[in-house]
């Protein structure tokens, strides 16, 4: 298959097939916390996109230009996090300075991008599977893409979710938890595309 | 939305006929607007057609007697409304004498415009298909506006009523003669007279008295609820669509049902005012009936004069099935506005608890204004009025179709209602 | 908190009252992904105790040095450190469950529970009881992420920490140990977890008001 | 030992860390947006039931006005006053507790039906059809308005009239303000002796009405010491100020429309 | 005399919940008698178990949660039907009641119960069912022959659903292995007509789901009748996509639905590990039918752009 199939399959296996909630558990925490609004899931959704995309560009760049050189593959950790930690700053203040109801609506969430585990675990897939640039970001912006896909179809459910009568015991994380297990065996329907 | 029944079998072909009982109880606020003042006093005696509530504030009427003998009793009944109103009570002598200076002006086509309106006025003119919004002040176009076109709302869509097609039927000519006074009035050159595509007979009827009358046309419409609502008929007739929150007015129509054209007819022709009108009684009555019955007859009265009861009653409903108000027991008096009195069993009274709604969608497709019901009803439970209003509750008409489509039975169009009246309440309450 | 809390209620308070996994809710992503089976679950809270107690009694340390502005920048680093050092242990001594962890070994630097225990704990206590505190929250996730594997390794596999329990007719549910079974378990051991809190307080409730009455 | 390696891990980290820190720092000043603190510690005080009752949209709303000095500290009837003072350095008296109470007994088969509503379940609608089920235009129609209005969950509809939960109710008046029937009424938590009716018909009417409806007999205003009823609209009032609790005015009440709640717990009532 | 009143309206179409669920039952019934026909008493079992699993659960959880028991609404049964037909007729006995838990309690009740599950209960239980136990749901180790089997003896072609080959009258018939109650087309189309002459669903979904997917399987090169007789494609668009819970409830909404679903099938089935992606195809739709909801309304009267244009026109 030619280059661009290749690569188009390889944004469709990120988005859908090897989604970042559905079958890596990555992300959980602010997919859990900021899915009660659609609005708001789609905002925290792009700010996410934003710094993954952002961070696989870095770190990948930091990792050849200056870990491998020098030696210090092991230090990978530590300093793709003052990466993306510095990234998420900016975001911040950026979003704070530029929309501040979207600030208000993202809370305590948008410091948490930092150990948002999609973050940090999309700059270390993107070494340990060998990606180069390309593919890194690549792999960045569609994953990020899949979580803001599924961040959002489950803020949709769980705005309709409202209206129903959910037990006590199942309202807030249990049942989030639940409608994602659900939409998780929904998405298995997409396992073998791209691959 | 089609009925799978609409009712009108029993009183379809059963002619007008008069009924006058030996008291009547007149209320003072059967139009919308403030309730009339009462001006006799008990033990007065009053004659057919005199005044016996002025009018008070600006959509005030006049309210007359519509029998002749003594006024026995000045005071408040509940009636349909959340408060108890003003009625006055008159024991009938049958003397059936008119009150002196009743005069008229003759031919339609000849009397002069400008008196038209004042004549609805002191008729004491409402819409009889039951808004009973007073006809003078519909007919007054506000300033800067126009009207090309008046149309007469002969769809008579709703369920168990006939009362307006049996008069399409038996006084055609009246409903015309009507149409061309307000026409002349307003100096307007269309006149649509709309009626449903279930009625062939009242067509051929209409087209009849309508040949050769200057600018009337008879319109014909699918039999479909709720096509004779205000806002669905002007845009059946002229395409046309009222704006969100505004009067017909705004697309330059006015709306009118049949029976207040012959209404207006009468009060232009003899002068003589609304004392009358045509109901249907159906349902489990012995003998239904098209009635010309006195405002103000007892419905007590009416129901023995239809045979009473043939099961045992479970609800009283005035008007139709689908927009009617229930009675809350037989002593409750006749209005202008009141089209059909609707007797149910009690297996067809009761109704079922609501069960969740299983979201099937019936209420969006049967919504004649395209409205969200099954989303608004929940914001409407909960009390959320700025949801609800976001969500345009404010344009519902009521029609009912929602509800009646709905498999769960859920209360719908009562919990719109609720909730416009709590927008409007808040509304005053901020003023 | 009270300072004057004795140590066994820090303990305690980190397995049940505040339980990081059921209580509080922190740390979802390795939950899920490490409850595949027991051996993966315990090995995982092992890690992340061995890093939570080491970076508690740190951070406990250099709480008065530690400028307020960055702390949260040297707390990370101070975690990450112990991350790269179980890493490296690991992949030494227990390669196999490495492997099968995966990506989920480095992350734990971004498991919340840790940054939160630092945040809200280690910085404003004395280190014997930032110990005890990590000691106690780290047993309370283990043992949290413990019973969801179980349950799922049960169901899913039909084995308890890889000791067939069924028997050969046992046919194994496989959804539960794939991505789905992750989410549901977690869901319904929490929902169960939830509706015992309420219990226990409707209970104390109903208490409360016969003392009023 | 090589110490390369490790001079080389720390400069690599520093120079990571510094580059960051000189951007973000920039940034900072570029993008600095001032909050006010207290705004969330203020909110975090108020219970986040978004009841209205303070008359903001909202608790953000009230927080925020709360700290920019729009607001008085005991806006909120939820909260602790005192609490939200000593976040903004004030201090503030705690408003005397009031509490929502029900001024009517008309329970079902105690009170006279009418007819059987059997429509939508609102007090509002219902009051709309007819006059109401009840035959007392002053009496609760028991369908429960007010309990979904309630955002303390101090409401409940017990055999045909409402409840109200003392220990829950703050007096927000929502439930006052929904009532068609204008049945609830804030009164202070400690006017412990109310007369439950407001039926202003005559004797005769209001007692065909209702068994428990006042008939403005007058033994109560003959009874108390104090002055403190009066009988005006065809129902006695209790002067809350005058009244002593002394409950004698209960004991001699032939409709038991006047309760004294020191003898009896609301819930029996 | 004692008057009951309400609010308008006074009268209610004769369609509640009850003959809603009723109708869809007896749609459902040319389907289970072919079923049974073809795969015999072990399927009638197979049937039954799910039934009453289904609604035995829905008793018990609304009994154990106090909530009024609403099984007499046969939301429940039509469940555990579909969820039957859904199963191959080998099926042990444990896995329609595994079935049933799932569509129930996980699905449905856990939800707050009808109405509010955003998932088809059915579907999710076979898809569940689908992956815990594939060689029991699907192909040649779990499908059993139709008792008038014809076509060539097992696994010897390739045809992507079973493994094995038939005419396409046999397909059209229900003469082939496969789930109990997809196999039969016409019984299927049966039930179709049925459902649309009741007016219990309109033409909408099931039309526009099987042309989007007629469409792109011809784009995609297969022979377009084969790929609609073959597997659920049907019995999915008429039985299972239009579930009205879990389906849009405006009409343009539902055709976005509906073609989203075709679009997934043929994917799923020409590019995806399973063979069969009709399950998956209406869980995703499902998935989506919030956020179409949310954001598809119907138009409203009066807010036409050029009304103020017509007007001056007119006058």
């Amino acid at each position: 298959m030619n280059e661009i199939g290749k690569i188009l399959l390889f944004m469709v296996s990120c988005v859908l097939t090897n989604n970042y909630i559905f079958s890596r558990f990555l992300g959980c925490c602010p997919f859990l916390g900021v899915s009660n609004k659609v609005e708001t899931a789609a905002g925290m959704g792009i700010a996410v996109t934003f710094v993954m995309a952002i961070a696989s560009l870095f770190t990948k760049l930091l990792y050849d230009l200056v870990l491998v050189p020098l030696q210090l593959e092991y230090l990978n950790t530590i300093s793709f996090i003052i990466v993306i930690a510095s990234l998420v700053q900016l975001v911040e203040m950026f979003i704070k300075k530029t929309s501040p109801s979207l600030y208000r609506a993202l809370g305590i969430y948008l410091p948490l991008i930092t150990t948002n585990c999609a973050v940090l675990g999309v700059t270390i897939l993107n070494i340990n599977s060998g990606y180069n640039l390309f593919y890194s970001i690549l792999n960045g912006t569609f994953g990020a893409l899949g979580f803001l896909l599924a961040i959002v179809l489950m803020a949709g459910v769980r705005e309709r979710l409202e209206t129903s009568k959910v037990p006590q015991c199942l309202k807030g994380f249990s049942g989030s938890l639940i409608i994602a297990g659900l939409m998780a065996v929904a998405f298995m329907g997409f396992s073998g595309l791209g691959n | 939305m089609h009925h799978q029944h609409e009712g009108k079998l029993p009183t379809r072909n059963i002619p007008i006929r008069d009924f006058v009982s030996d008291t009547v109880c007149i209320p003072m606020g059967m139009h919308l607007g403030a309730p009339s003042k009462p001006c006799v006093n008990k033990g007065d005696l009053v004659k057919l057609g005199q005044v016996i509530g002025e009018p008070v504030g600006g959509l005030g009427l006049p309210v007359h007697a519509s029998v002749s003998g003594e006024v026995v009793a000045v005071e408040e009944r509940q009636l349909l409304g959340a408060a108890p109103g003003m009625c006055v009570v008159i024991r009938n002598d049958f003397a059936d004498e008119w009150v002196e200076g009743i005069q008229g002006y003759g031919n339609v086509e000849t009397v002069d415009p400008a008196v038209v309106i004042p004549a609805i006025k002191a008729a004491g003119i409402c819409g009889m298909g039951g808004a009973s919004f007073p006809t003078h002040v519909k007919l007054s176009i506000p300033e800067g506006k126009t009207c090309d076109t008046i149309i007469l709302n002969g769809a008579e869509c709703e369920t168990f009523l006939t009362a307006d097609f049996r008069l399409m039927l038996e006084c055609p000519g009246k409903i015309v003669d009507g149409l061309r006074a307000v026409m002349r009035a307003l100096n307007v050159k269309r006149g649509v007279i709309a009626i449903e595509d279930n009625k062939p007979e009242a067509i051929e009827t209409m087209r009849k008295a309508a040949s050769g009358r200057e600018g009337v046309e008879i319109a014909i419409m699918r039999t479909k609820y709720p096509q004779g609502g205000e806002k669905q008929l002007i845009k059946a007739v002229t395409g046309r669509e009222v704006p969100s929150g505004k009067l017909p007015i705004e697309v330059h129509t006015i709306v009118m049902n049949v029976g207040t054209a012959a209404a207006v007819a009468d009060a232009v022709i003899d002068g003589r005012p609304l004392i009358d009108r045509i109901t249907t009684v159906t349902g489990c009555v012995q003998r239904p009936a098209n009635l010309r019955l006195r405002i103000g007859t007892i419905i007590g009265d009416v129901i023995g004069e239809c045979g009473g009861f043939s099961e045992e009653p479970g609800k009283i409903v005035f008007g139709g099935g689908m927009t009617g108000l229930c009675v809350p027991d037989t002593d409750v008096p006749m209005t202008k506005a009141n089209n059909g009195i609707v007797v149910y069993n009690v297996k067809d009274a009761r109704s079922v608890d609501e069960s969740p709604c299983i979201r099937c969608g019936r209420c969006v497709e049967a919504c004649p204004i395209g409205l969200d019901p099954y989303r608004i009803k929940h914001y409407c439970d909960k009390g959320d009025l700025e949801a609800a209003k976001q969500h345009h509750v404010l344009d519902c008409i009521l029609c009912g179709c929602c509800s009646y489509n709905c498999p769960a039975r859920r209360w719908l169009t009562a919990s719109f209602k609720n909730t416009k009246d709590a927008i409007a309440l808040e509304a005053r309450r901020k003023k | 908190m009270p300072k004057n809390k004795s140590l066994s209620s820090v303990f305690m308070n980190g397995i049940i009252t505040e339980n990081p996994t059921l209580r509080l809710v922190l740390g979802t992503c390795p939950t899920i992904a490490s409850t595949t089976s027991a051996v993966n679950a315990v090995g995982m809270g092992a890690a992340a105790t061995f890093v939570l107690v080491g970076s508690n009694v740190v951070i406990s340390l250099l709480r008065n040095i530690i400028p307020d502005k960055v702390r949260i920048p040297a707390f990370i680093a101070v975690i990450c450190t112990f991350v790269t050092i179980v890493q490296m242990l690991m992949q030494a001594f227990f390669d196999e469950l490495y492997q099968s962890l995966g990506v989920f070994i480095p992350l734990i630097v971004v498991n919340c529970i840790i940054l939160a225990r630092a945040e809200a704990f280690a910085s404003k206590n004395g280190v014997l009881a930032s110990a005890v505190d990590g000691i106690g929250m780290g047993c309370g996730f283990t043992l949290a992420i413990t019973v969801i594997a179980i349950i799922r390794e049960i169901i899913g596999n039909g084995t308890v920490f890889g000791i067939n329990i069924f028997g050969a007719g046992y046919e194994p549910m496989l959804l539960m140990i794939l991505a789905p079974g992750g989410f549901l378990v977690f869901g319904g051991v929490l929902a169960i977890s939830n509706l015992i809190t309420e219990r226990v307080k409707a209970k104390k409730k109903d208490e409360k008001g016969v003392i009023h009455a | 030992m090589d110490w390369v390696p490790v001079i080389l891990a720390f400069s690599v980290l520093g120079v990571i860390g510094l580059v960051f820190g000189v951007v973000l720092s920039l940034a900072d000043k570029k993008l600095k947006v001032e909050t006010d603190p207290r705004i969330g510690q203020v909110r975090e005080v108020l219970g986040g039931a978004n009841c209205g009752a303070c008359g903001f949209a909202g608790c953000d709303a009230f927080a925020e006005a709360v700290v920019e000095g729009k607001a008085r500290p005991n806006g909120c009837p939820a909260a602790n006053a005192e609490a939200i003072g000593a976040i903004l350095g004030i201090s503030v008296e705690q408003g005397e507790k009031m509490v929502a109470r029900v001024i009517c007994q008309g329970h079902n088969g105690v009170a006279t039906e009418r007819y059987q509503y059997d429509g939508y379940k609102s007090c509002a609608t219902a009051a709309g059809v007819a006059g109401g089920p009840k035959a007392c235009r002053f009496a609760c129609i028991g369908l429960g308005d007010c309990e979904k209005v309630c955002a303390f969950g101090a409401i409940s509809m017990e055999n045909g009239i409402a409840k109200i939960d003392e220990n829950r109710c703050v007096a927000c008046g929502n439930c006052v303000d929904k009532c068609p029937r204008n049945v609830i009424r804030i009164t202070p938590a400690d006017a412990k002796v109310i007369v439950l009716c407001r039926n202003s018909d005559s004797g005769r009417v209001a007692r065909a009405a209702c068994m428990k409806a006042c008939i403005a007999c007058q033994r109560c205003v003959k009874t108390c010491k104090y002055g403190a009823i009066a009988v005006e609209n065809g129902f006695a009032r209790i002067d809350p100020e005058k009244c002593t609790r002394c409950g004698e005015c209960a004991k001699v009440c032939p409709c038991g429309c006047i309760v004294d709640y020191s003898v009896v717990t609301p819930r029996e009532a | 005399m004692k008057l009951y009143l309400s609010t308008a309206p006074h009268i209610r179409s004769e369609a509640d919940t009850h003959v809603l669920m009723r109708d869809v039952l007896i749609a459902l019934l040319p389907t289970t008698v072919a079923g049974i026909y073809y795969f015999g008493l072990s399927a009638a079992m197979v049937i039954a178990v799910s039934i009453v699993s289904c609604v035995l659960f829905e008793y018990l959880w609304q009994r154990m949660t106090k909530q009024p028991v609403r099984i007499y609404d046969l939301s429940a049964a039509v469940t555990g039907l579909i969820l039957g037909l859904n199963l191959p007729s080998t099926a042990p006995w444990w896995m329609p009641v595994v079935g049933a838990l799932l569509a129930i309690v996980i699905t449905k009740q856990l939800f707050g119960g009808i109405g509010d599950n955003f998932l088809n209960p059915a579907l999710l239980a076979r898809a569940v069912l689908l992956a815990s136990w594939p060689a029991r749901m699907t192909g040649a180790t779990a499908y059993a022959l139709p008792t008038c089997w014809s076509g060539a003896d097992a696994v010897t072609s390739a045809t992507p659903l079973a493994g094995y080959e038939a005419s396409t009258l046999d397909l059209f018939l229900g003469n082939i292995p496969g789930s109990i109650g997809e196999v039969c087309k016409a019984a299927i189309l049966l039930g179709l007509i049925y459902l649309l002459v009741r007016k219990v669903i309109t033409w909408r979904i099931p039309i526009t789901f099987l042309a989007v997917f007629a469409l792109l399987s011809a784009l995609v090169g297969q022979n377009v009748l084969d790929e609609l007789l073959m597997g659920g494609v049907l019995f999915g668009a008429v039985f299972m996509a239009t579930d009205y819970t879990t389906s849009p409830m405006n009409p343009r909404g539902q055709f976005i639905y509906a073609a989203l679903c075709g679009i997934l099938v043929c994917v799923i089935r020409n590019f995806g590990a399973y063979p069969e992606g009709v399950t998956y195809a209406i869980l995703i739709g499902n998935i989506v039918t919030p956020l179409i909801d949310k954001y598809d309304k119907p138009r409203l009267y009066g807010r036409l752009k050029e009304q103020k244009k017509e007007g001056t026109v007119n006058a």
